[in-house]
């Protein structure tokens, strides 16, 4: 009883931490909208384009490369996930662990190296 | 001794098809010939293991097992569910070998008007030999049943591609009817062979017909085995509403191939009836066999009457073929020893009547291109010889005495009226159409009007003559000498009469 | 030991599923049928988790499997996404419905 | 008391107390934020022998920062017309609360800590990543061709560089055999980390600095290259939010270095240990701060595709390597 | 776990598994490191080397009673052996069409990865085949279909090819969440993944409402698998994605991923539901209950499989409906659930294996020739090239259950199997004859377009490249031996495997 307190007392406060990470913003946003001038006139609302006139839509098809490098991101933390539980056990694990990982981390370095040769990682 | 004796003489087609792999596709006349003498083997084999027969040797030495296929644990279920490759005729079946042979060398000559692709139509032709030569030597039912739809295969491709204008429609048709009934067969046999774990035909006859308690297999199951084995050859034979398809046969198919399909594909269906149906579940049978009967006047009657009205002498030719069939059907329907007798005779003598006639068709097609009875008025003239031999076959269908047909037919409505004579006299009906629709067409082709010119029209010649004798020798043989047939047949009959008890 | 029960989590977990499935077999954008597919495999996993500390016999085996089942989900998802884009650039729309050229 | 508070039932009372705490510590961090802005410009400034705001802001510059923000305050807002009003408000709440929410797993000194979780290290990983979400959806939202492709490369630097980051952690873990900060402060006891996972630590600190998106990693909000990166058209608080986010980060990472690598709370040496450690904590966590600063005005920004190479194809490798000698030293170690 | 016994696990039994996983490392790395001029040819010489040896390791471990490694998670019984062999010899033609796979718009690019991905995929399946336990059978499951899904679409500039990997994708997930959510149950009443400590478990519930939702995890289970083999009510995606996959990866996930399917299926089936007693200990098991769903879902399998292919005009997915058709056959086998199950599934899966990789041999020359999938494009094959149309009519023969090819016996054993049970499944063996019947249509259908109609142009001259040669050279001789001579696998299978005794050890 007297762990499982601990344990959601500390949780609490990590929901009172977020609770407090958001009203922050937001009462500074409404009292700042009490304190800040308002008056609107059109150019001031205009897409901010170097002092030009904006032209097209800028929600434009974006490069590749930036999903590629989700997807590396997706692969290699999914990675993490396993080596943290891993990590965290080792100990107890021994010399299994580390042959184990080293096979699954091997194959994740041919991932990386097959990234590499097909020039995935370069960013242009 | 003679090992392996049916076995070569089932496969030796083969070795035509072996030596045709050989042969360069565009020679012609060297194709034609192997074609021919590939079923000179069987036919050798057949007539002598006939003759040995009917010199006394008994037929028991030929019978042939290997083992094949085993389903499941050899060690734990023993024979059960094993398929042996099994081999053996009698009587009956030695006779439907026989005349396999024959005609499958007469239609080989006759396959002199092919006009195209000889190496593949001969392939097949062959393998179609095989199938047919297979079915009945096969001890077995599973085995019976892969020969049966080895049939099926060359016999489609035979159809669609060396036919006439509507070869494809005809072609389907066929495999669909066909393909349908054997369907239903492979279910009656399947069903056989779980339930019994064998699927010998004469190890079956014993359990099921010594299962009087019904603790393999119901009454009920066993009826509806017997009725769905019923539809399965009736679509060959065929019976009266699952007939369509075979007219379009006749009448699409090259005559050659006409002259196998008539002569023994729809006899097929004749045999399985006789061999299974009344072997396997006579009791069954007995209960049917008014049904049957009736069946076979039906048939009869339908047939006579639309063949009455045809002016293709092809189409009279197919629905004389179904009205003949009736009469199998009402000598089997007799349930007596004349009545089972004349079913049989008229199997082998419709196989030799019709081939012939479907031969002669074809003999007039290849020089006048048209089978429709009043464009072919006045044939006498310009072939007497022809006209000669359509008429002695057409006299033989109808049932002259002294040729093969007056026997059975005899023969089948004597059984008949034993029994149920209302229905003999009903049937008599269509023996009295039979006459008429032949004579009609028959007199049409050879006496009627001429309406073109024969100059130049040659008769018979060379080696068309062949099929035509022979064919008609035996006819007017087993008319005259019916013995023949009844003496081989005396033991296969005896066999068939224990089991219905009569 | 605690106050939810083992059946509220199952709940949440079908609820889930059931949403995850209605997305995926209804919606027409296929991010959105991507991710219903998520949810449906993370419906699992809820069931996995909960089962393994509060089932009928509790076991860690639960939590890894539904490790495993969350590297698989990401490499699914990885692959689905890497396809769409294949496709965006063929035919430039991701509605599933627009997507049917092969029919005989 | 606060033991006793921890070991109590949770509930209303609890959330209160420990709402008033953590509004203590927020306060806390706003002063360390405002100062944090001035320390950075003056040493900066003295780095680069300049001067540091020296103008307005009374003695030293301090309420410089103070006037700074009131001018943001009193700052007229505007949102586009183009832009995509719900979420262009919502995104600088997705990235200031993150920043903030990971500070309640650091442990101060050994009595002085909000929440001590077991997963510390996970949790403040886990977190630490939704910051980028805000980036990028400030960046959409704008509509603005420079937001946007600030945010996308916010959003790609922030992934790049977490994996190694991640990874470089992993040494520790594998030494200390638990995700507990204060296990982890504890196993120094004898020798830090920074000793014993060197190479942990400098990969660490490349990569917290990419996180933080300081100079020379601060590509997403270049002003010369992109005006200001994913938060181009905020003004007023909404903008203050991004750097107050960027900053209490600062902290959290600050915080979070000195736990990992350089003892915690731990004296130097074990004969210091009448200083508290609070005071030895915020010495270490200030060193940490300033050469964050150092860096900042000493090294040049990266060009974008060395970035991001450089964190796949060396950082990557190295942190991989990393784990491995560790627990193959580990393994050998056992041997004698 | 420490050293000793790590190296107290026999790893032997795995070394098929070694094998390809290290032909699928140095492919990948080999196709890396290799200069761009170098042939990718080669590459899949080598995979096939690999497969072979594999199939050679295989062989060698045959016969020596069930062994199990990692506390049970990896076995191999009988079982895995058997059908490991047929997932292997499928790989190995299926390997030899993709060596000969030459698409109208080039695969240079990505022709080593066509080849590693395949054997991935076959890793997955062998996996799947000997994993005793719930994680490593959801693993080598997804291994497979994620591999596949990548196959699908590898031709990346070709639409049809995107279309198809998108539906693959599509459907795929959705039927392994159901799969993964019906798991999550079974784990949830039994605490374990170890399918026979499983099973051991669910024997003596006998809680109703566990056994309630141990039916509802069936269901779910089994609907999300028959996704894999494509019969309904997942079947939906195996036209489009056949007729948009290139043709080997069409023929691989015809036949070697529906056989890993089949695997899975009996595993799970077998091993789980088939000891869950309804009502209390020992009484009536779960899957019996559940028979006739089963049943009812291979007829409609069937017939949606045999009358949709009749409007079929494009051949692959004429092939798709008619693998539909076939997988159905199959379900057949399960649904029965006779002694025989194991041989007849055997049986049918190798018999399968050969005549649909030989067709689609044949398939994929034609379509490569002429570049249309259209049946019309068969017109006139036997004029000019006899031996392939004949060597198609053999496989379109042994697909359609005619007698002398290794299809009718396969059917035959099925037939048997849901006769011989009691009480017997009269309807459903209708029901496939009656199906069967109605694929002759369109299975001749393409027999009329080969032999009767002539060609649309007569110039095209068909160059065998020795791959399909091979195959389709051993497909005709396996189809026709297993036709004629059935004894010769199924004296193998009786020999060697000792009647699957050992499945449930």
């Amino acid at each position: 009883m007297e762990m499982l307190n601990l344990y959601q007392n500390n949780y609490l406060i990590v929901f009172v931490f977020l609770c407090l990470g958001i009203l922050l913003p937001v009462v500074a946003l409404f009292l700042g909208k009490l304190l800040r001038p308002y008056k609107p006139y059109d150019s001031k609302y205009t897409t901010y384009e170097s002092g030009l006139e904006p032209f097209g839509d800028s929600r434009v098809q974006f490069n590749v490369r930036y999903y590629i490098f989700a997807l590396m991101f997706v692969i290699f933390d999914v990675e993490t996930v396993f080596l943290y539980p891993w990590a965290v056990a080792y100990e107890k694990l021994g010399i299994f662990a580390l042959i184990e990982m080293l096979i699954f981390v091997f194959m994740l370095i041919i991932g990386l190296i097959y990234a590499w040769k097909k020039k995935v990682l370069k960013w242009i | 001794m003679n090992f392996a004796y049916l076995s070569i003489l089932v496969f030796s087609p083969l070795l035509g098809i072996i030596a045709l792999l050989f042969v360069p596709k565009a020679k012609e006349s060297v194709i034609k010939t192997v074609g021919f003498l590939a079923t000179l083997p069987a036919l050798v084999l057949s007539l002598m293991a006939f003759f040995q027969y009917r010199s006394g040797s008994s037929l028991d030495r030929l019978d042939e097992m290997v083992n094949w296929i085993q389903f499941g644990d050899p060690n734990r279920l023993g024979e059960l569910f094993s398929i042996k490759y099994e081999l053996g005729v009698d009587g009956f079946s030695l006779i439907m070998l026989l005349l396999t042979a024959i005609l499958s060398t007469l239609a080989a000559i006759a396959s002199m008007y092919i006009k195209k692709e000889w190496k593949g139509y001969f392939m097949l032709f062959l393998l179609l030999e095989v199938g047919m030569l297979g079915v009945f030597a096969a001890e077995n039912l599973i085995l019976f049943f892969i020969f049966f739809e080895i049939t099926l295969i060359p016999t489609f491709f035979l159809i669609g591609k060396w036919g006439y204008f509507e070869k494809e429609k005809a072609a389907f048709s066929f495999l669909i009817y066909n393909g349908l009934g054997s369907a239903v067969l492979l279910i009656v046999i399947m069903v056989l062979f779980a339930r019994t774990g064998t699927s010998n035909i004469e190890a079956l006859t014993y359990i099921l017909t010594s299962d009087t308690d019904h603790l393999v297999m119901s009454a009920g199951g066993k009826m509806g085995l017997l009725i769905a084995m019923l539809i399965a050859f009736g679509v060959k034979l065929p019976i009266f509403p699952l007939h369509s398809w075979m007219v379009r046969v006749h009448v699409q198919a090259s005559p050659s191939v006409v002259m196998l399909h008539a002569g023994i594909l729809l006899k097929i269906g004749a045999y399985g009836i006789i061999r299974f149906g009344m072997g396997i579940f006579p009791e069954q049978f007995q209960d049917l066999a008014v049904l049957i009967a009736v069946l076979g006047v039906v048939n009869l009657l339908y047939g006579a009457f639309l063949a009455l009205v045809q002016t293709d002498f092809k189409m009279v030719l197919a629905y004389s073929s179904i009205s003949h069939m009736g009469i199998v059907l009402i000598g089997l329907g007799a349930l007596n020893e004349a009545g089972i007798q004349g079913a049989i005779f008229q199997v082998v003598s419709h196989g030799l009547i019709a081939a012939l006639l479907f031969f002669l068709v074809g003999v007039f097609y290849e020089r006048l291109q048209t089978s429709n009875i009043p464009n072919l008025g006045g044939l006498a003239k310009g072939m007497p010889i022809t006209a000669g031999f359509l008429l002695a076959g057409a006299m033989a269908s109808l049932g002259m005495p002294g040729m093969s047909g007056f026997v059975s037919e005899f023969m089948a409505f004597l059984g008949l009226f034993k029994e149920m004579p209302v229905l003999a006299a009903v049937g008599a009906l269509g023996i009295i159409l039979t006459a008429v629709y032949l004579l009609r067409a028959v007199l049409g082709i050879t006496y009627g009007k001429a309406h073109r010119e024969f100059a130049g029209i040659t008769d018979l010649r060379g080696s068309e003559w062949v099929p035509a004798i022979v064919l008609i020798g035996i006819i007017v043989l087993i008319g005259v000498y019916p013995n023949v047939l009844t003496e081989p047949l005396t033991s296969a009959l005896e066999t068939i009469m224990l089991g219905i008890g009569g | 030991m605690s106050s939810v029960p083992l059946s509220a989590y199952l709940a949440l977990g079908l609820i889930l599923f059931c949403i995850g499935l209605y997305g995926a077999l209804t919606k027409k954008n296929i991010i959105i049928v991507l991710i219903s597919i998520e949810l449906m495999l993370n419906a699992a996993n809820i069931n996995l988790v909960a089962f393994s500390k509060f089932g009928v016999m509790p076991s860690i085996t639960g939590q890894i499997f539904a490790l495993f089942v969350m590297a698989v989900a990401a490499a699914e998802v990885a692959v689905g996404v890497a396809i769409l884009i294949a496709l965006y650039r063929n035919r430039n729309t991701v509605n599933i419905d627009e997507v049917n050229t092969l029919k005989h | 008391m606060v033991e006793d508070l921890l070991h109590s039932q949770p509930g209303i009372l609890n959330f209160g107390i420990f709402f008033l705490l953590a509004t203590v510590l927020l306060l806390v961090i706003l002063g360390f934020v405002t100062y944090a802005i001035l320390a950075e410009r003056k040493v900066m400034g003295f780095m680069q022998l300049r001067q540091g705001p020296n103008q307005v802001g009374g003695r030293w510059g301090l309420l410089q920062t103070v006037a700074d923000v009131l001018k943001l305050l009193l700052k007229e807002d505007t949102i586009p017309k183009l832009a995509d009003k719900p979420l262009f408000i919502l995104a600088p709440v997705i990235a200031f609360a993150p920043s903030f929410i990971v500070i309640a797993a650091i442990p101060f000194t050994d009595k002085l800590q909000f929440a001590d979780l077991n997963i510390g290290l996970l949790y403040y990983i886990a977190i630490s990543g939704l910051t980028t979400i805000g980036m990028v959806t400030g960046g959409w939202a704008s509509n603005n061709k420079y937001a946007l492709l600030g945010g996308m490369r916010a959003a790609a630097q922030m992934i790049s560089y977490e994996i190694p980051l991640v990874m470089s952690v992993l040494g520790i873990i594998l030494l200390t055999g638990s995700l507990n900060l204060n296990d982890i402060v504890a196993a120094q006891e004898n020798v830090w980390y920074i000793l014993l996972q060197p190479i942990a630590f400098i990969v660490f600190i490349i990569a917290s600095v990419a996180e933080l998106n300081r100079v020379p990693f601060d590509l997403p909000e270049s002003e010369n290259e992109l005006v200001a990166g994913f938060h181009v058209e905020y003004s007023g608080f909404r903008w203050a939010f991004f750097m107050l986010a960027e900053y209490v980060y600062m902290f959290a990472m600050a915080s979070l270095t000195t736990v990992l690598f350089l003892g915690g709370w731990l004296p130097l040496f074990s004969f210091l240990d009448f200083i508290p450690g609070a005071v030895w904590f915020a010495l270490k966590f200030m060193f940490v701060v300033f050469l964050l600063i150092w860096f900042r005005s000493t090294f040049p920004r990266i060009r974008a595709d060395k970035l991001m190479e450089f964190a796949w194809k060396i950082l990557l490798p190295i942190a991989l390597a990393n784990i491995f000698l560790t627990a193959i030293i580990k393994e050998i170690l056992k041997l004698f | 776990m420490d050293l000793e016994t790590l190296l107290s696990f026999k790893w032997s039994i795995m070394t098929p598994e070694f094998i390809i996983l290290g032909v699928i490392t140095l492919l990948s790395l080999l196709d890396l490191f290799m200069a761009k001029s170098v042939n990718r040819k080669l590459l899949g010489w080598l995979g096939l080397a690999g497969i072979l040896g594999a199939l050679v390791a295989l062989l060698t471990l045959m016969g020596n009673g069930p062994e199990t490694i990692l506390y049970d998670t990896f076995r191999l019984d009988s079982f895995a052996i058997a059908f490991k062999l047929l997932l292997l010899i499928g790989s190995a033609l299926v390997f030899l069409i993709a060596i000969s796979y030459e698409p109208k718009e080039g695969l240079t690019e990505y022709r080593g990865e066509f080849y590693y991905l395949f054997l991935a995929a076959l890793l997955g399946a062998m996996m799947m085949s000997s994993s005793g336990d719930l994680i490593t059978l959801f693993i080598g499951l997804e291994l497979l279909s994620i591999s596949s899904y990548i196959l699908a679409g590898i031709r990346k500039k070709h639409s049809g090819s995107n279309e198809s990997a998108m539906k693959y994708v599509v459907n795929g997930g959705i039927s392994t969440s159901i799969t993964i959510f019906g798991m999550s149950y079974v784990y949830g009443l039994t605490g374990t993944t170890n399918l026979l400590d499983m099973a051991r478990h669910v024997i003596t519930l006998a809680d109703s409402q566990h056994i309630y939702l141990l039916g509802l995890a069936f269901f779910m289970i089994f609907v999300g698998l028959s996704f894999k083999v494509a019969t309904a009510p997942f079947h939906m995606w195996a036209p489009d994605v056949y007729q948009g996959a290139p043709t080997p990866v069409t023929a691989f996930l015809s036949v070697v991923s529906k056989t890993a399917g089949f695997i899975l299926i009996v595993r799970i089936l077998m091993v789980i539901f088939y000891n869950i007693p309804t009502e209390g200990p020992g009484s009536m098991p779960l899957l019996i209950k559940v028979q006739d769903y089963i049943a009812f879902l291979a007829a409609a399998t069937m017939i949606i499989g045999n009358v949709v292919a009749l409007r079929q005009k494009n051949i692959k997915r004429l092939f798709a409906y008619s693998s539909i058709a076939q997988a159905g056959y199959l379900l057949v086998v399960v649904a029965s659930m006779s002694a025989f199950l194991f041989d007849t599934l055997w049986f049918y899966l190798g018999a399968y294996l050969f005549m649909n990789l030989g067709a689609f041999a044949i398939i994929q020359l034609i379509t490569q020739k002429t570049g249309s999938e259209d049946i019309a494009e068969f017109a006139g094959l036997y004029r000019k090239a006899p031996i392939l149309a004949i060597a198609m009519a053999v496989f379109i023969l042994s697909l359609a259950g005619i007698p002398g090819t290794a299809g009718f016996i396969g059917k035959l054993n099925i037939f048997m199997g849901a006769l011989v049970v009691e009480p017997a499944h009269y309807v459903l063996v209708s029901i496939m004859i009656a199906t069967t019947v109605v694929s002759y249509f369109y299975y001749f259908g393409v027999m009329v377009q080969m032999f009767f109609r002539p060609a649309a142009n007569d110039e095209v001259k068909f160059k065998l490249p020795a791959g399909l040669g091979v195959v389709i050279g051993v497909c005709v001789f396996a189809t026709i031996l297993f036709g004629v001579a059935p004894n010769v696998a199924l004296d193998f299978l009786q020999g060697n495997f000792n009647q699957f005794s050992d499945f449930f050890q």
